[in-house]
């Protein structure tokens, strides 16, 4: 009884502190391909974890503007995010919760999170931030189907709805899922880099308010919450990068050769996005629909190509 | 059953001592009203878990037709929404109608007959009996629509909704007609095997469906709803949009559980119209400017929810799948649940704002969270719940239909899942833009107005109802296990023998515990960040700009542009630039609002052109007395001919 | 033979009604109508039936003597000579009545006589003669001649029913008397309230209510 | 007794005729009213078969007619006196006189048992209605009725040769007189064919014409439109329903002699095509006694429509006589009541009803929706059934037609409906004297009551009374045909 509860105590336990602790890694690895892709030194990679230690000593300054709902992004944010990674499997560990239909929750949550910050941002009245807000609801309303659809694409080949077993998928892996396979991982790609406010879509590190759109809308967050804020951002990097990454990984017999894998295959992502980010030049804001459904194609094409 | 007609005198007669009493004449209502609440629930309650239902024959029937009610499942199942939502709307009122003008006595008797009508409608099991509460619901709302009559917009509403009303009436005469033939009694009963793919059979579903559709308000039959829901006093929108709309509804379901074998397309037709309405519903409620309005398109996105997951329950039941048919059906009923708790809240919390600030358009609000920081935080419920957002009811009653779509896509390969799949996505994605634009635009920010500025919190009597809706959305939504076994009772009349139950189905407990990890986590986190001392005075960073001003902020319209923007092919948004010309332009102004597609391109259009019409033919009585006497004779000839050929 | 020649001359009268355009004239062609038709039934070998006579005597003397004279005191009131621009000309009113004349052919044709009946013209001279009435009715405009017209009108049912006049005599007289009595009596009462109320009986005053 | 139903009255207008003063003379005909009624409830009670060579006597027909028209003249008078009282400067002498002498002719045509005394009857109608809608004696009253006078005596001359010619076809078929209509049905068979339908199509204009059917209803709006509400209400709901029983009574004889088919038809058409033109007139009518006018159009057309039809609709055609009739008079009357407040029945002026009128205001737009088949009205339940005995016996197109026609009604009606009831009541209108009084809403709120009543149950011996009348119409000469000394 122990023997077999304890192993799965460990994963979870493991799993728990992946995502409490590993989230602000990412960002620094990120920011670090850039820099020396740019010939630059930059920041050290555990930059995030300093600053986030800094701010949640600082005191948060708020706005005469702002009510409770000015709280609720960056806590809605960061609890929803943290609700979804106990859905999702890293790797092929399995995920601490999972049911049927646990995939529409894990989207649905980030749905959650998504409103809150939307609100919050309106809480301060500020133009900008309407701004910000105004465009994050615009283009997720073309990220949700694509999700959807590789959800839909995966549910229809593994006849599942969990996502522990949708994304457990090259274990039965044939030639006829490849094609699939590919173009809903592109198609997710997209929908990563957007949901990230990454390059192309967006661009968390200028200054340009006028061209942001998730940074935007936390321009009058500070302190704490902000610290929720940039932990949050993190946070999805992990758990969405684990929900494109899981499919393409190899199943290894052993559990922790698994978590070496998906360790080894996040800080690849980290820097894939880097290299992404490093290469290409942020869209014009007109541009940004269409990128955004390429990936709806992208996923829809994939589904179809599993219905006939 | 004795209980449940007590309810129904109950609820008829609450208005009846307000006309004799000088004061508390409302609260006596509410009261009466209550009861009948206290009442009908026991009674339904009790037959939902799994109590013998009863039935009521109408000894002394004109012309010797029998009328029945029956209390079953089904009914019961209805009775929730309806009295919970009337006793509400009845408290709601208490505040809501003090020192307003218009003949409040007579409007608190017709509101009781309508409710009244409502709880029969629920048990009718005979034509005449339906048609009967259907009409005494149709006429009762009329009036209390017309409540407030001095203004033109409110009768014109009025008479649109009568119209619309009664149009769909006549469908249904033709309809119960039909099913007098068919039957050959007037009374509810199942159809015969294979009838449905007959012609008959064809008929009857065109029928019902637009006689039923009308009511529901399922595109392009809604042209009467944004009109009225925004005229209507705002506890009689929330009883119209949360109630009214699902009678409708009923009466589909109604149809649906008498027939045994629908045809595939019959499902196909139900997501087809669910898709429309669901996408459009919601992408004019982004066009909407008007508070009320917006929350009317609303209800069609709604409806276009329950609609899909009645097609998919249909398409279930067509193709044998058991699975498919349980849980389009369980999502499609809880949702009908879902929608009137989370429409009503919002609707009474829109009324308490324009009962302080005196308008309904979003530009002119503002900042109103601070002022009335309990409207505030119901209105967010009840969007929240609206948007299918976890761990509210909303996303309990959609994520049953996304699993029943997903199963189907395991199952078949026939492509409606996909499409419900896609609307749903596309649905939740627009919601959400939607609610978070309403929202911001009424309570967030800097107040636009002076009215908005000068708001205050509504009184107890208006808060008391939207606090229990509020409870009962977060109730369904963190726990549904508990409304699980009601739900499965009413889902086996829909899908007889299916063979599977909801509860093998769904793994409702598991929503529950992530709805229980969010909420602890959002806790402590809250508590982590919680200010400390008391915050500084300090104006919005706002980049450093020095003196943000309330004109300055991004308007809801501003909000929805880009999107509206991108569904232009569909709205076809009215706008109008501002000209600005030479060095020193003068002040001038934007404006956009979207038509509704068929009352204003459509409707009027058509009625226009028929008046002028008749107008033409006006000519045949023209006060010629010779004239008239040659139709005499024309007529005399005509026949005479006619005969003698 | 008898019978024959008073339709005929029945028939004329209907021409000329419609083709005369002085009301005073119209109305005397009216009233020798009505005389020839009281006539009639005598002319038929009815004269054996006491009530038959009475009922001759009766058409007679109200359409010889009581119609003319309420219309020359109508006359003399609003003083009046001849109808001006009738809404149908007298050429083509002469035409109809003609039509007319042929279609009651046709619709008589269609209509068989007991066996043993010598009177076939009765039927289409009775049709003949309700249609000149409709005629005037519809094309005239002083509310004199349309009364002219109705009292025409009248004539045709009075011409079929003596068809019936032998078998069901109670039936006949009464319409006939009834219809006459109402017709002309009360006509003629509120044509004197036209005349006081807009004094003249031009029907074109009396087109005011309409839609 | 039954001659009571006939002498009482007559004898009661002489009475009012020789009366002097007003108040007494008004109040003679609540009196008679009553009084009229009792008796023939009382005669209603005691059915007693009827001897074959009876000249007189109710059938179920005819003693449903008589017992609707009774009730609404009842109501009428009982709201005459306080109307009357409202009009002293109008002698009201002829009035009366000619309300209590139609009541006897009703009477007396309602037991006829002859075509020619039905037909005598018929036209005596005429006469005495005549001088009611010239009640208000000024140029727009008096053109009315000079067109009601003379379209309705040319239809009627007309219906005179259609009798002749129905004597003729039974005299060709050897029958002699007394031609009663009994022994016509009895011996259908005989009569000659040709002579039949010529009879039939010329006293379907006659009647049709008294009736109001389109296109020969064109008196009608100017008759209504210019009379009080209580001449309105008694020409809507009691001659309309004497000629439809004059009509039935043919019809019911074509129908025994095995030509209802062709005559099926011609009700039918005639039916739509009232039905239809009526909508062209109700489309943004401005005058509501008009408006009202022309729903009873629309309403005559659907009577003819159901006896159409045949079988449940023909049944419920006969009952929707009472709504019609019922709902009608609350519709007048209130409409009376609206004008008299406002002194203008047109609608840019007449808005806001329930509030100068509160009462006559909720009783039109109540009386509007229950003519329009809002249950639990009485009309509801024979529209319905109308509607569903169309559709159920294979006239698909017809009840189709029926129902999208009903439909395009309360679209136009309801329109002017909804402006003169709600709003608020124009400023510049001068406001009259006239206030809601229970004298002047008492009857209505009884004549809606009744309708209710009826609509929702109706007692054992009517409903037994209006099944056989139902049967007799179609022809049948039911084995006990209800018929009394």
């Amino acid at each position: 009884m122990v023997r077999s509860l304890l192993p799965t105590m460990l994963q979870f336990l493991l799993h728990g502190l992946t995502v409490l602790l590993l989230p602000p890694l990412l960002p620094g690895l990120i920011a670090k391909t850039k820099a020396v892709m740019a010939g630059r030194k930059g920041p050290p990679v555990f930059q995030l974890y300093y600053d986030l230690a800094k701010l949640a000593r600082k005191q948060a300054v708020f706005s005469r503007t702002t009510t409770w709902v000015f709280l609720a992004g960056p806590v809605g944010g960061v609890a929803a995010g943290l609700a979804a990674s106990c859905l999702v499997p890293f790797g092929h560990t399995p995920a601490p919760i999972s049911f049927e239909g646990d995939v529409i929750l894990f989207a649905y949550l980030f749905g959650l999170a998504r409103f809150l910050t939307i609100l919050s941002a309106l809480d301060t009245g500020s133009s900008f931030e309407g701004m910000g807000a105004a465009r994050e609801a615009t283009f997720s309303a073309l990220a949700e189907p694509a999700l959807f659809l590789g959800f839909a694409a995966l549910a229809k080949a593994t006849s599942s709805l969990s996502l522990g077993t949708m994304l457990a998928f090259p274990g039965s892996l044939t030639a006829r899922f490849t094609g699939p396979l590919i173009l809903v991982f592109a198609g997710w790609a997209i929908v990563y880099l957007a949901e990230n406010s990454r390059i192309p879509v967006d661009d968390p590190n200028t200054h340009l308010e006028l061209t942001m759109i998730h940074e935007v809308m936390v321009l009058d967050h500070s302190g704490r919450p902000f610290a929720l804020v940039l932990y949050g951002a993190s946070l999805k990097l992990l758990v969405l990068g684990a929900l494109i990454l899981t499919p393409a990984l190899p199943r290894a017999p052993q559990a922790w050769q698994n978590w070496l894998v998906f360790y080894a295959a996040l800080g690849l992502l980290a820097v894939g996005v880097g290299l992404v980010e490093s290469a290409m030049a942020r869209f014009r804001m007109t541009k940004v629909p269409q990128f955004l459904v390429a990936g709806v194609l992208a996923t829809g094409f994939a589904f179809l190509l599993l219905l006939v | 059953m004795r209980l449940y007609l007590l309810a129904i005198l109950a609820a008829a007669a609450s208005g009846v001592p307000g006309l004799f009493l000088r004061r508390k004449g409302g609260e006596v209502a509410a009261g009466l009203l209550g009861l009948a609440a206290v009442l009908g629930l026991w009674a339904s309650l009790q037959v939902l878990s799994g109590g013998p239902g009863g039935s009521f024959g109408l000894r002394t029937a004109s012309l010797g037709l029998p009328g029945l009610l029956v209390l079953d499942p089904l009914a019961a199942f209805f009775t929730i929404p309806v009295l919970l939502l009337s006793v509400s709307g009845a408290i709601y009122s208490l505040g809501y109608w003090e020192g307003r003008r218009g003949n409040t006595p007579a409007l608190r008797l017709v509101y009781g007959l309508l409710v009244a009508s409502l709880v029969m409608l629920v048990t009718a099991s005979h034509a005449l009996t339906f048609l009967l509460a259907w009409e005494g619901m149709a006429i009762a709302a009329f009036l209390l629509v017309m409540a407030e009559d001095r203004e033109i917009e409110t009768r014109r509403a009025g008479w649109i909704y009568l119209v619309a009303t009664h149009t769909g009436t006549l469908f249904l005469f033709a309809a119960f007609a039909l099913l007098a033939k068919i039957h050959g009694h007037s009374g509810f009963s199942a159809l015969p095997a294979g009838l449905a793919a007959s012609r008959e059979g064809t008929a009857l579903f065109w029928l019902f469906l637009l006689g039923f559709g009308f009511k529901a308000g399922i595109l392009p039959l809604h042209f009467w709803l944004p009109p009225a829901h925004a005229a209507a006093p705002s506890h009689v929108s929330a009883l119209m949009s949360g109630v009214l709309l699902k009678m409708g509804i009923l009466g589909l379901v109604r149809f649906l559980s008498w027939v045994p074998d629908p045809p595939i397309w019959w499902g196909g037709v139900l997501v087809a119209l669910g898709a429309l309405s669901g996408i459009l519903g919601v992408a004019f409620a982004l066009g909407q400017h008007d508070l009320k309005r917006l929350l009317a398109y609303h209800s069609i996105e709604n409806i276009g929810i329950i609609l899909l997951g009645l097609g998919l329950g249909t398409l279930g039941k067509a193709t044998g799948h058991p699975v498919m048919q349980v849980l389009g059906f369980a999502g499609a009923l809880l949702h009908v649940i879902n929608h009137s708790l989370f429409k009503g809240l919002l609707f009474l919390s829109a009324g308490s704002v324009l009962h302080t600030t005196g308008t309904r358009d979003l530009e002119r609000l503002g900042g109103l969270g601070q002022r009335m920081p309990w409207t505030a935080g119901a209105f967010l419920a009840g969007s929240w719940a609206i948007c299918g957002l976890p761990p509210l009811n909303g996303f309990v009653s959609e994520w049953l239909i996304y699993l029943g779509a997903f199963r189907g896509l395991g199952l078949g390969r026939q492509g409606w899942p996909v499409v419900i799949l896609l609307s749903l996505a596309l649905i939740g994605a627009l919601a959400l833009a939607c609610f978070a634009k309403a929202f911001g635009g009424v309570f967030l920010g800097l107040p636009r107005t002076d009215g908005a500025a000068q708001a205050q919190e509504a009184p107890r009597s208006m808060l008391l109802p939207m606090g229990l809706l509020a409870l009962a959305c977060v109730g369904i939504g963190v726990a549904p296990v508990l409304i699980a076994p009601a739900l499965g009772r009413v889902t086996e009349i829909m899908a007889p023998g299916a063979g599977t139950t909801l509860s093998s189905l769904a793994g409702l407990p598991l929503i529950s515990g992530v709805a229980v990890v969010l909420g602890l986590l959002a806790f402590l986190f809250w508590w982590w960040i919680r200010p400390v001392q008391p915050a500084a005075d300090l104006p919005t960073w706002d980049c450093g700009y020095a003196a943000p001003d309330a004109r300055m902020q991004y308007t809801a319209s501003s909000f929805a542009d880009g999107l509206v923007w991108g569904l232009r092919w569909a709205l076809r948004p009215r706008v109008r630039f501002p000209r600005v010309v030479g060095w020193f332009p003068r002040p001038t102004r934007y404006e956009s609002h979207v038509p509704d597609p068929v009352l204003d391109r459509a409707a009027a259009p058509a009625l226009r052109l028929s008046i002028r019409g008749a107008s033409q033919l006006r000519v045949f009585q023209g006060g010629e007395l010779p004239v008239y006497l040659l139709y005499v004779l024309l007529t005399l000839l005509v026949l005479l001919v006619w005969m003698v050929a | 033979m008898m019978p024959d020649l008073l339709i005929a001359l029945t028939m004329l009268s209907n021409f000329s009604l419609v083709a005369t355009s002085r009301v005073s004239k119209a109305i005397q062609f009216a009233v020798l109508q009505g005389v020839l038709l009281g006539l009639m039934p005598l002319a038929m070998g009815l004269g054996r039936h006491f009530h038959i006579v009475l009922l001759a005597i009766a058409a007679v003397t109200v359409k010889g003597w009581l119609i003319p004279f309420l219309f020359r005191r109508a006359l003399r009131q609003v003083h009046i000579q001849r109808e001006v621009d009738p809404y149908i000309g007298y050429t083509v009113s002469l035409m109809l009545c003609a039509l007319g004349t042929g279609l009651s052919l046709v619709l008589a044709h269609n209509l068989p006589l007991k066996a043993g009946t010598e009177y076939t013209l009765l039927v289409p001279a009775s049709l003949a003669t309700l249609f000149t009435g409709f005629l005037l009715l519809v094309s005239r405009r002083k509310a004199l001649t349309q009364v002219v017209g109705y009292l025409v009108l009248e004539n045709g049912i009075y011409l079929f029913g003596l068809l019936l006049v032998e078998d069901m005599p109670a039936l006949v007289e009464a319409g006939i008397l009834l219809d006459l009595f109402v017709g002309i009596f009360v006509m003629g009462i509120v044509i004197n309230h036209i005349r006081v109320a807009f004094d003249s009986t031009d029907t074109r005053h009396l087109a005011e209510l309409k839609d | 007794m039954v001659w009571l139903l006939i002498v009482v009255p007559l004898l009661a207008a002489v009475l009012a005729f020789a009366v002097s003063s007003p108040t007494l003379r008004a109040w003679i005909l609540p009196t008679v009213g009553i009084l009229h009624l009792g008796i023939l409830l009382v005669a209603l009670t005691t059915w007693r078969t009827l001897p074959a060579t009876a000249w007189f006597g109710l059938d179920a027909l005819g003693g449903w007619v008589l017992l609707v028209i009774s009730v609404l003249f009842c109501i009428c008078a009982f709201y005459a006196p306080a109307y009357l009282a409202l009009r002293p400067d109008r002698d009201h002498r002829v009035l009366s006189t000619c309300l209590l002498g139609f009541l006897g002719l009703a009477s007396l045509l309602a037991q006829a048992r002859h075509p020619g005394i039905a037909w005598v009857a018929m036209e005596t109608t005429t006469l005495v209605t005549a001088p009611l809608i010239y009640f208000n004696h000024n140029r727009r009253s008096l053109e009315a009725t000079w067109k009601y006078l003379v379209i309705g005596s040319v239809g009627i001359a007309l219906a005179l040769l259609g009798t002749l010619f129905i004597a003729y076809a039974a005299h060709m078929g050897g029958l002699q007189e007394p031609l009663r209509y009994t022994r016509l049905m009895e011996n259908g068979a005989l009569l000659s064919r040709p002579w039949l339908r010529a009879g039939f199509v010329l006293t379907l204009v006659g009647y049709g014409t008294k009736m109001g059917l389109a296109p020969l209803h064109t008196w009608k709006p100017d008759a209504y439109g210019e009379t009080p509400g209580i001449v309105g209400a008694l020409l809507a709901g009691g001659v309309t329903s004497c000629a439809f029983l004059a009509l039935l009574r043919i019809y019911a004889v074509v129908g025994a002699a095995g030509e209802g088919a062709f005559a099926r038809e011609l009700m039918v058409a005639f039916g739509m095509l009232s039905m239809a033109w009526a909508l062209v007139f109700m489309i943004r009518q401005t005058d509501i006694k008009r408006l009202l006018a022309y729903s009873s159009v629309e309403h005559m057309g659907i009577l003819v429509f159901g006896i159409g039809i045949g079988g449940l609709a023909a049944k419920f055609a006969l009952f929707h006589l009472a709504a019609n009739a019922l709902v009608k008079s609350v519709l007048f009357l209130s409409a009376g009541n609206i004008h008299r407040s406002y002194a203008s029945k047109q609608l840019p002026f007449v808005t806001g009803a329930i509030r100068r009128t509160p009462v006559s205001g909720w009783l039109f737009l109540l009386g509007f929706l229950a003519i329009t088949g809002m249950p639990p009205f009485a009309p509801f339940l024979s529209e319905f059934n109308i509607a569903s005995g169309a559709l159920s016996t294979g006239h698909i197109l017809g009840g189709t037609a029926f129902l999208i026609l009903l439909g395009c009604i309360f679209l136009a009606m309801s329109e002017t409906v909804v402006q003169v009831v709600f709003g608020t009541p124009s400023a510049q209108r001068v406001r009259t004297p006239y206030k809601d009084a229970p004298a002047t809403t008492a009857p209505l709120i009884v004549a809606l009551g009744l309708a209710l009543i009826l609509g929702i149950w109706m007692p054992r011996p009517l409903q037994a009374m209006l099944d056989h009348a139902a049967t007799t119409v179609e022809g049948v000469l039911s084995a006990r045909m209800e018929v009394q000394p």
